[in-house]
């Protein structure tokens, strides 16, 4: 990361953040989503940030663009919810997020800790002949197969699920 | 409007907005939206003034609107009844500022042919009207030579004292 | 410093100025070429009276929109309807960052500002902001957000019809992304980039446009049309326009999501959807159509003669040229744009599903196919 | 209620979207017609002879004085109630002859009625112009007594 690129860095991750809180403590699930659009669009930029330019699209693409639209699609398709009407759980809840918030940032600061030169990887590497290419190679050159199954199993699960929901029709 | 009745408060005519008078009361003339808002026979002849012969989209009035949102003009064609009128309010209130109304046709300027108890004697019972137009119905000769009046009325308006 | 101030900084930032202003304009003139156009198929005349031949009447519209009172329904909410406008508006605006609008790039000598006395070094400007070596995917990736300006426009309104008018354009939009997508990998695999810069550089190199690349030697045999024709019918579903206008269907839902839009807001939603299909009709004219090329593209003897018919200005007459080129594509594919609303009727909502996902899907697999099988036999 | 039943498309037909091309055809061509529209306040509108317009008063020059005599015909058969006739003794000659003639024009649907109920000779005393630009600010300016009647609407010409 380059002396220019930190500020930015601090200024998306905080974005994050906020959106990850907001969406968390928001009693409108449609807002919500909204700040989970928020926060996906901060890890984007911080994904350009490292030069990882073809991850960060796809990641405004498959997950801001097509999921969280058939999220809001869902949301509005249930109920919507009448204001007020969230109950606050009590303290049991927050108990149990905050535990294992703790869990999740010690398991994270180790991992960092112990293996930070390993987990930076070699961005110079990936600079090379474009962030594209390097993805396309591995992925359907080193590691084709395994890409292949992935995506029968999705049909597989996909078909299921089709079929699932058609078994009353007599399909 | 906001604007206007905030300028008639101060003691100072705004000489500035004079100036932009002109081009504002130009703007909301030349882009009359009207609502596509039909109620009786007459709406007929309002859709042949919208159409090829007569183009109303020449005077810049050619977008039809579907939503009063949008709308800047709502011609009243045709008999007001007693069941529509509230509609016919409801509609107006949603309209925003600037709006006109066009009463177009005798029924929903008087009654026309219909004195009776289901029928409002004139739309501007329900709504103010700024051009009335006679005619069962008018022709759309006669509902462009109202528009024509509408627009100078526009032209006429101040936003300072 | 100031070097890399200016370059990274300031000549950006004109760009942008630029590009935004000039697309306003155009997308202000596309409002009454529309109205002009249908008024002629419908053998009338469109506006008339506000100008000559209704030259200003889309100043009027803006200025009238401008002045229009706000109105915000109660049971809104408020901020989700603000921001909704805003947010269909920048992707439409943000994606005109990687278009190339001509190939030639201007070389502005150092100069000094005048008044301030500030020494402006010597500068080459690309007509593009960004040539992103991802363009493409940047394109589609930030196209695919406008979606959400309708979505939520639609919800916060908290009327039905908006309510359904947005419903429609959530499973409008990502049915027709999926076909919109494979009808431009075809094009990826043929230029080896994804760059708009490099694949109109890549027409160049080939000597013909993409759209009329022949495989096996073949004239005449141009799987590309194909490939023109799911993405143009792709995209007029991706920007709502007729005969795939569902999420504003008058005739059924007032005006769709934008029901309870007025006065600027609204206007803001027009000018995103109009920029949107500018924005459609730019990259069939950069995939497709060879970009900045000169239309006689290809054909000895003419492409020299027209590649720069402004040679007395040197770099710059040939930057002109191909911009002159890339408007006269862009504006015929909107001229069909426009002939396709004056000419069909709606779509029904079940229509629409099934032409994207059982006709348009498996022909854009189809495509991606045969493109991949003509290149494997030619080598 | 009865079935449509629509022919099958040829393969060729559906393949090459025939049909929509025929109708882009169709529109294609009449982008390149003249335009029908008769450019309203330039050009003024061919208006044929049994055209209704507002209803007007006229006199003969073969009757001396006020051609209505005020029989209250029109009056009575006026569908909208929208005329009012007050009659005088004729200043020339015997019978009567209106002294108050009101026509309502809000309320007049054109029908042309009092036109054919009219007896008086040669041409009735109320006839149907061919005037139509009759829009007004206000209601009251609406209401035409007897002299307004005789002379033409007083119209803005929008000439641009």
């Amino acid at each position: 990361m380059t002396e220019v690129s930190l500020p930015l860095f601090l200024v998306f991750a905080a974005v994050g953040v906020f959106g990850a809180v907001m969406m968390v403590t928001r009693t409108q699930p449609v807002h919500s989503a909204l700040y989970l659009v928020l926060t996906l669009f901060s890890v984007a930029a911080i994904y350009v940030l490292l030069h990882a330019e073809f991850l960060a699209v796809v990641q405004i693409l498959v997950y801001a663009g097509g999921i969280m639209v058939l999220f809001l699609f869902v949301i509005f398709l249930v109920r919507p919810p009448v204001p007020g009407e969230a109950r606050w759980h009590g303290g049991r809840h927050v108990l149990l997020s905050a535990g294992l918030a703790v869990i999740l940032a010690c398991a994270l600061g180790w991992h960092f800790l112990e293996s930070a030169p390993a987990a930076a990887g070699n961005p110079s590497a990936l600079l090379e002949g474009g962030n594209m290419e390097q993805v396309s190679m591995t992925l359907f050159r080193y590691y084709i197969l395994p890409f292949e199954t992935v995506s029968i199993l999705l049909l597989v699960s996909m078909i299921g699920a089709i079929a699932l929901a058609r078994k009353g029709e007599g399909v | 409007m906001g604007l206007s009745r905030e300028l008639q408060e101060g003691d100072h005519p705004a000489i500035l907005v004079t100036k932009y008078e002109s081009l504002f009361n130009w703007a909301r003339k030349s882009s009359l939206w009207p609502m596509t808002f039909g109620l009786a026979c007459c709406a007929i002849e309002m859709m042949s003034a919208g159409a090829s012969r007569f183009d109303m989209d020449r005077f810049g009035a050619g977008i039809f609107r579907a939503t009063p949102r949008q709308a800047d003009l709502m011609i009243v064609s045709g008999s007001v009844t007693e069941k529509m009128a509230p509609v016919i309010r409801r509609l107006y209130d949603q309209m925003p500022e600037p709006k006109w109304v066009m009463s177009m046709g005798i029924c929903s300027t008087a009654g026309g042919p219909f004195p009776t108890y289901s029928h409002v004697q004139g739309v501007d019972r329900v709504v103010p009207v700024d051009v009335y137009i006679p005619g069962c119905p008018p022709r759309p000769e006669a509902l462009f030579y109202g528009l024509l009046m509408l627009q100078d009325k526009i032209d006429k308006m101040k936003y300072s004292k | 410093m100031k070097e890399q101030l200016i370059q990274y900084l300031a000549v950006p930032m004109l760009q942008i100025a630029a590009i935004i202003g000039v697309m306003l304009l155009c997308v202000m003139y596309l409002v009454l070429w529309e109205r002009k156009l249908i008024a002629f198929m419908q053998v009338r005349m469109g506006p008339m009276r506000v100008g000559y031949h209704g030259l200003l009447q889309p100043i009027a519209d803006v200025v009238k929109l401008l002045l229009k009172e706000d109105v915000v329904p109660k049971a809104a909410d408020r901020w989700v309807h603000l921001i909704s406008p805003i947010i269909l508006m920048i992707p439409a605006l943000a994606c005109f960052a990687v278009i190339p609008f001509t190939g030639t790039s201007f070389e502005v000598g150092a100069f000094t500002i005048p008044l301030v006395n500030y020494d402006v070094p010597a500068l080459t400007v690309t007509s593009w902001v960004a040539d992103l070596n991802i363009g493409l995917l940047y394109f589609l990736a930030i196209s695919s957000l406008g979606v959400y300006g309708l979505v939520l426009a639609g919800w916060s309104s908290n009327s039905k019809y908006s309510m359904l008018g947005s419903l429609r354009s959530a499973a409008q939009m990502i049915s027709y992304e999926v076909p919109l997508g494979l009808s431009i990998v075809a094009i990826l695999m043929l230029s080896g980039t994804a760059s708009l810069v490099g694949i109109v550089e890549a027409q160049q190199e080939a000597g013909h446009w993409w759209l009329f690349w022949a495989p096996l030697g073949v004239p005449l045999l141009w799987p590309q049309f194909i490939g023109l024709f799911l993405y143009f019918v792709a995209a007029v579903a991706e920007t709502n326009r007729a005969p795939f206008d569902l999420p504003e269907a008058e005739t059924e839902l007032v005006a769709g999501f934008h029901t309870e839009y007025s006065g600027m807001k609204f206007a803001f939603m027009f000018l995103a959807e109009y920029l949107n299909m500018i924005l459609a009709a730019l990259i069939v004219s950069v995939l497709f159509l060879g970009g900045w090329l000169p239309v006689t593209f290809g054909i000895p003897g003419l492409s020299e003669l027209f590649g720069n018919f402004l040679p007395f200005l040197g770099g710059a007459g040939a930057a002109i040229t191909g911009f002159f080129w890339l408007a006269l594509k862009v504006f015929l594919v909107l001229t069909v744009y426009l002939w396709l609303r004056a000419t069909f009727p709606r779509y029904r909502y079940d229509q629409l599903m099934s032409l994207g996902w059982k006709w348009l899907i498996p022909m854009g697999l189809a495509h991606v196919m045969v493109t991949a099988l003509f290149m494997l036999l030619r080598g | 209620m009865s079935v449509v039943q629509r022919p099958e498309l040829s393969l060729w037909k559906r393949l090459f979207l025939v049909e929509l091309l025929q109708g882009m055809a169709v529109t294609f061509r009449h982008w390149w017609r003249k335009p029908t529209t008769e450019q309203y306040p330039k050009e003024r509108p061919k208006i044929l002879p049994r055209f209704r317009g507002i209803p007007k008063l006229q006199d003969h020059p073969d009757v001396e004085g006020i051609l209505c005599i005020a029989c209250n015909q029109c009056s009575i058969i006026c569908p909208d109630d929208c005329i009012t006739v007050l009659g005088e003794p004729r200043t020339v000659g015997k019978g009567k002859q209106a002294k108050v003639f009101i026509l309502d024009y809000e309320r007049c649907c054109l029908c042309g009625l009092c036109e054919e109920v009219c007896p008086t000779t040669p041409v009735p005393a109320i006839f149907m112009s061919h005037e139509y630009e009759l829009a007004r600010y206000k209601r009251v300016d609406l209401m035409n007594d007897m002299k307004e009647l005789y002379e033409p609407q007083p119209t803005k010409e929008y000439l641009k």
